[in-house]
């Protein structure tokens, strides 16, 4: 298949990004348009302890959850609402699983809709259970996904999505170690030829099944870095460095959409303003209502150019003020109404200012992950948009660059050991060569050797 | 009135409120109809005009100086006291059950139809001499060191207008007395309320002091900060979601025969609908 | 004791309230200002079940609290913020409970300060124990408060605040019969008498003690209105009396400022911007970040005039994002650098314009609380300022004319039982006498029979 | 590059953007020390100039094939390779370990410096013919179903630096191998890690499991779902906070014979600091 690859930017400006609004708004769901106004919350619960061991716990699990969860919209007077089931291997591995958890929640969706009128729809998300050491194509693990996704866009899902894994071996190990070039090559490269992969075979899917392709997120590599950077007090991965792999997933993450999917992407690519700016496609964001599953450094910016809102992950228990579907919901929908009063009175963009303002400048994660700086990375990847390698690089360069103009102009102050990772990474990032060939081949002679599941073949190189 | 800092956004606003926010409780509202004319309703008021079926009126409107006034004029000409209780006063509680339960009926329509009510029964049980009978006793208080009851008071009424006795021990009830009054009263089912993470924690030690005294009645236990997982860690007890839940689980240890086990494997079942907490 | 009622509004116009700002700010705790120009987050957690058992046990939960707030507010980068203690009864009961648990509190405050600069202060809450029918006056339990605020005010807390439960007996009852005339004179005369008794002495101790004497909140009684209303799916309380009982509450909660409170009001009192409309003093607020607590439909208007941003109370437990203290305390926290965003950048007033819409007409009680009705309210207070009956109706009143006007212009629908209710409401309270001592008579006459744990003498009436 | 849509937002933010946002990690940073330098470290390297400093720094710096060069020809000159490994790589070990928990040094810091010392001392065993003493073997294992290893990885790695034999399974591992190579190994420590609440589940297996082969060594759970609470519902467990815990635990273990049961009731006190769910 040869892709569409992005060569210019469907956004004319940085300033024509703003939540809730894209270029290609996508229907779904009973009455649901994505990025065509309006911001939805998404809601995520993981399954109960327990329901993993039955099919039939999976089910009343999933039913639980989008009880819980569709009780509070109708209380709250929420207008819209979409569920997200991020599947545990145990949903994914089988086929019955997938068909009965789906089914369930969307059953529980549809009499929201046919009671109180509101819109909904239901995300799948099928678990990445593939092990690249076990192969990444055509083993056990990639076809029992294939058939969890038919199953999914078969009994109710809205549409569908995944986090895929390529390359996540060898962006572990650079990550752990600041080795920047294990990084490109992880993300930039074996990521991005890894989503080709899957992403062609779920948006053929999709569409054979007349349901939305959705998108994916660089969740294992650039999420691991942002996870492992932590906090401003936390010592070990260089939150320079974790900018710089957000820059990459940005080029990467993009691929999904090169190959037919059409958003709202994955909640946790914090890379999702890069692939908006160049797509214009709706993304799904994460940030101060998701503190229940973990803590960024960008809880409001994440929100200034985002057209779906959600919690990323809640256990599903009882606080004082209810069951956490419900209560974590609530806080996103009052985000939603937030943004979407803003849209009607016009204060949006100061609305998306504010945010973005909030966050830029506590962290160089947040300088090139403000919508603007986005906007500039989105062109550095356009311009070299038909070599992923290329354009992986380039985003990567010019986070540098954003990142140094603001420590010029004296926006924000770097520790020392952001610094110093920042100028060697630029360094290491100068000194590569300009063609992808040969980049692949020096990364599979030195990261073939140091990282044991790391196979170039299952990426066909 | 000075004009409103928000009046300059009056045009934007109003045409697309409903992206914002749904008022979903006036947009499924259906038409209005007299309570006595809803279909279930006719089912359980009395059917023929006279004294029962205006009796039972004044119950359904929560109208106690009219309840208590026809109550003493029905008696006076010589109306059976038990039947008057049985076949007019309980009818119109059970329409205003029905009605709260399919939500056209509110808290304060049912609070005072149970002030009414239970007004009446005590005129008539005063001319029989002796309390009416109840289908069975079931001892409610709010636990030691917490002084909120209004939860409380809420499972007091459904049970009165389930026709169970009550025995209403307080609130900030000390464990002591809660053996006691069990001892005394033998109630089929307690219910211990508590609003605070620090008070909820009385359900062990009451469960304990009744093991200890030989008592296994059931307990139900919920209230504000509590939760099924913490009231679960002790025996004898399991977890109230709603308080007009309450005649239901009743009725289940009484006509059923079911134990605390079988009401927290089987809550919903029991109370007839889906509840989050307990699926 | 003759009180300064307030008779004018410390605002001259609606559009001078909004979030942080206030023409009296107060000072506090380790380089603290609220209501001077930043929004500051209010973190607050339930004490573990179990660690009331013992002393060590309160002391323990309430520094492992601390701890993790602490951390968090580190690792994230926020300027500023504040812990409230809440206390539960065995904190109270007990001078040594309410002396370790402060002080190990503002220890680990204390260490934030000394290690980071983060501004810091500590919101000491005491119980309020007392029982109506056991008296409201010098018993016991009145005594041992007064001790606690000692303890308090002498360990490290920066300031003092209760939530009175004067009038509650009879509130309670008019909330569950709709007997408004009961919700009148629980809130405006009863909770107002008592709360003059209660703040005279928490002044006085504060004076004595270099402490600021905080706020208090009707959460005793207008939301025990508010929770019982619930969702717009709830059947049980109606929402346009709890909108009604709330504008009295604005009348009462004023009191504590009149007694020489200077604010931060507490949290849960709905009706601090009706507060801050006259007094202009520093209010704490809960709404979208405080769903771990309870549901309430003005999760962003709540914010629309705050200083003071809170989370009601958590479980302290561990989420995927960590210990409960630390993940609420981030929502808050991104909340309040939104805010102070806004404020620097000059979308304040966009922002709290913003928040009000969000919520004003998805409820009746938002109607109400919407800060340009709050002004309004506070205006038919002060204007009957000196008289608590006359200016509790006055609220009451303007309430229901505000909520009307609403419904005439077409921009909220009310059910018919809202609709019912509101209107016989204002006949009701149209018909009441003008004299407050005639007002009482009848009321003490009414519900001394009515409510048995009522006790006129505990109010000197 | 097109000017910025937040530029015009620039005179009037950065007066006073500690008011929204305080980079504490920059504000409370120390003067910039050569690693040699730190005052601990002094008293960790060898003092005297020759191979063993001149090792130990290459290991301090992360610099994997100076430290195989220098270990190589340190050999050949006759040096005695558990002399090197004790008193040269593992003191450069010990400082790098030194300035990580003050927090001068980071992870990549560790992970290369982790890497030559690997090498060096596998450079050394070749020498000798066989495996150095470590002080005793800890096993370590990302559960069946999680694919995710990166903390397990941490552990390992912090594991060796401290003298410790990690016996690595992998990720994924079934809990059929784990009570295999446990009684294979005899290890004093397990750590199972899991990122997931569907997969923390497998603790209670392999307890289970373990327990069945009479098996009872002390298990650290953790990872990034995982919750106190429900680790310590098995027994033989702990829960982990910190991948770089492990090695003071197993000191507690290996030193001091404590037990899981000890290691719940004492974390803080073993892993010396205080932490928030264990406290
Ligand atoms: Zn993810
Ligand atoms: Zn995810
Ligand atoms: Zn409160």
């Amino acid at each position: 298949m040869v892709l569409k690859r992005f060569t210019k930017m469907e956004n004319a400006s940085a300033d024509e990004m703003v939540f809730g609004q894209t270029k290609h708004p996508v229907k779904m769901g009973l009455d649901q348009v994505m990025g065509g106004g309006d911001v939805v919350p998404n809601i995520k619960v993981a399954p109960a302890e327990g329901s993993e061991e039955s099919i039939d716990g999976l089910e009343a699990t999933s039913k639980n959850i989008a009880f819980a969860a569709c009780e509070r919209a109708a209380a709250i007077g929420l207008p819209a609402m979409q569920i997200e089931t991020e599947h545990v291997q145990q949903q994914s591995i089988s086929r019955e699983a997938s068909e009965r958890c789906t089914a369930v929640t969307f059953e529980e969706l549809e009499k929201l809709h046919d009671k109180f009128g509101a819109k909904v729809s239901l995300m799948s998300t099928v678990a990445d259970m593939r092990e690249e050491e076990n192969g990444l194509r055509g083993s056990e693990f990639d076809i029992a996904m294939d058939e969890s996704f038919e199953a999914c866009a078969q009994n109710g899902a809205s549409m569908l999505c995944i986090e895929t894994i390529g390359g996540k071996v060898v962006s572990d190990y650079g990550i752990s170690r600041g080795d920047v070039r294990a990084i490109l090559y992880g993300i930039g490269v074996l990521g991005s030829i890894d989503m080709e992969y899957m992403w062609t075979k779920i948006v053929d899917i999709a569409k054979r099944n007349n349901v939305v392709p959705g998108g994916d997120t660089d969740c294992a590599q650039a999420n691991t870095a942002m996870f492992l950077a932590g906090g401003l007090t936390s010592k070990n991965v260089s939150h320079t460095i974790a900018a710089v792999a957000r820059a990459i997933a940005g080029a990467r993450s993009l691929v999904a959409i090169e190959c037919g999917a059409q958003g709202p992407t994955k909640d946790c690519g914090y890379e999702n303003p890069i692939v908006k700016s160049i797509a214009s496609v709706p993304i799904c964001a994460e940030g101060k209502n998701a503190t229940c599953a973990h803590s960024d450094l960008m809880g409001n910016l994440a929100a200034a150019v985002c057209d779906v809102w959600s919690n990323e992950s809640v256990y599903n228990r009882e606080e004082m003020g209810g069951p956490t579907p419900g209560v974590w919901l609530q806080s996103l929908g009052c985000e939603c109404a937030l943004m979407n009063t803003a849209t009607q009175i016009g204060t949006n963009k100061q609305l998306r200012d504010t945010y973005a303002l909030a966050d830029k400048y506590r962290d160089p994660q947040g300088v090139i992950l403000s919508y603007d700086n986005a906007y500039e990375i989105g062109k550095a990847i356009t311009a070299e948009g038909e070599d992923i390698y290329l354009r992986s690089r380039a985003a990567a360069l010019k986070a540098i660059e954003l990142i140094n103009d603001a420590v010029d102009q004296n926006r924000i102050l770097l520790t020392r050991f952001e610094r110093d990772t920042l100028d060697s990474t630029l360094k290491t990032y100068e000194q590569l060569p300009d063609d992808k060939d040969k980049f692949i081949k020096t990364c599979i002679k030195r990261y073939g050797r140091k990282v044991k599941e790391h196979d170039p073949s299952q990426y066909e190189l | 009135m000075s004009e409103s800092p928000l009046a300059k956004y009056n045009d934007l606003i109003f045409d697309n409120y409903e992206d914002i926010a749904v008022r979903y409780n006036v947009k499924i509202e259906g038409p209005a109809l007299k309570p006595e004319d809803d279909p279930e309703v006719v089912e359980i008021l009395p059917k023929e005009e006279g004294v029962k079926r205006s009796l039972a009126l004044t119950v359904l409107y929560g109208d106690k100086d009219e309840c208590d006034a026809q109550v003493e004029k029905a008696l006076e000409a010589g109306e059976d006291p038990i039947d008057l209780i049985n076949n007019a006063l309980m009818k119109g509680m059970d329409g205003v059950s029905a009605l709260y339960t399919k939500g056209e009926f509110f808290l304060p329509d049912l609070m005072l139809a149970g002030d009414a009510m239970m007004s009446g029964v005590a005129i008539c049980e005063d001319k029989l001499g002796h309390k009416s009978e109840t289908k069975a006793p079931v001892m409610t208080f709010a636990v030691e060191g917490d002084p909120h009851d209004i939860g409380k008071n809420l499972i007091v009424m459904f049970l009165n207008a389930n026709g169970y006795g009550a025995i209403d021990l307080g609130r900030d009830v000390p464990t002591a007395e809660v053996v006691k009054q069990a001892q005394e009263n033998k109630p089929v089912l307690m219910t211990a309320t508590a609003l605070m993470t620090t008070t909820m924690t009385e359900f062990s030690k009451i469960v304990a002091a009744l093991q200890e005294a030989g008592i296994d009645t059931p307990i139900g236990c919920g209230g504000g900060a509590v939760r099924r997982d913490f009231v679960e860690e002790s025996p004898q007890t399991f977890y109230g979601v709603e308080a007009y839940h309450v005649p239901k689980l009743a009725d289940a240890i009484v006509d059923d025969g079911k134990t605390w086990e079988d009401i927290r494997n089987e809550y919903s079942d029991i109370v007839g609908e889906y509840v989050a907490a307990y699926s």
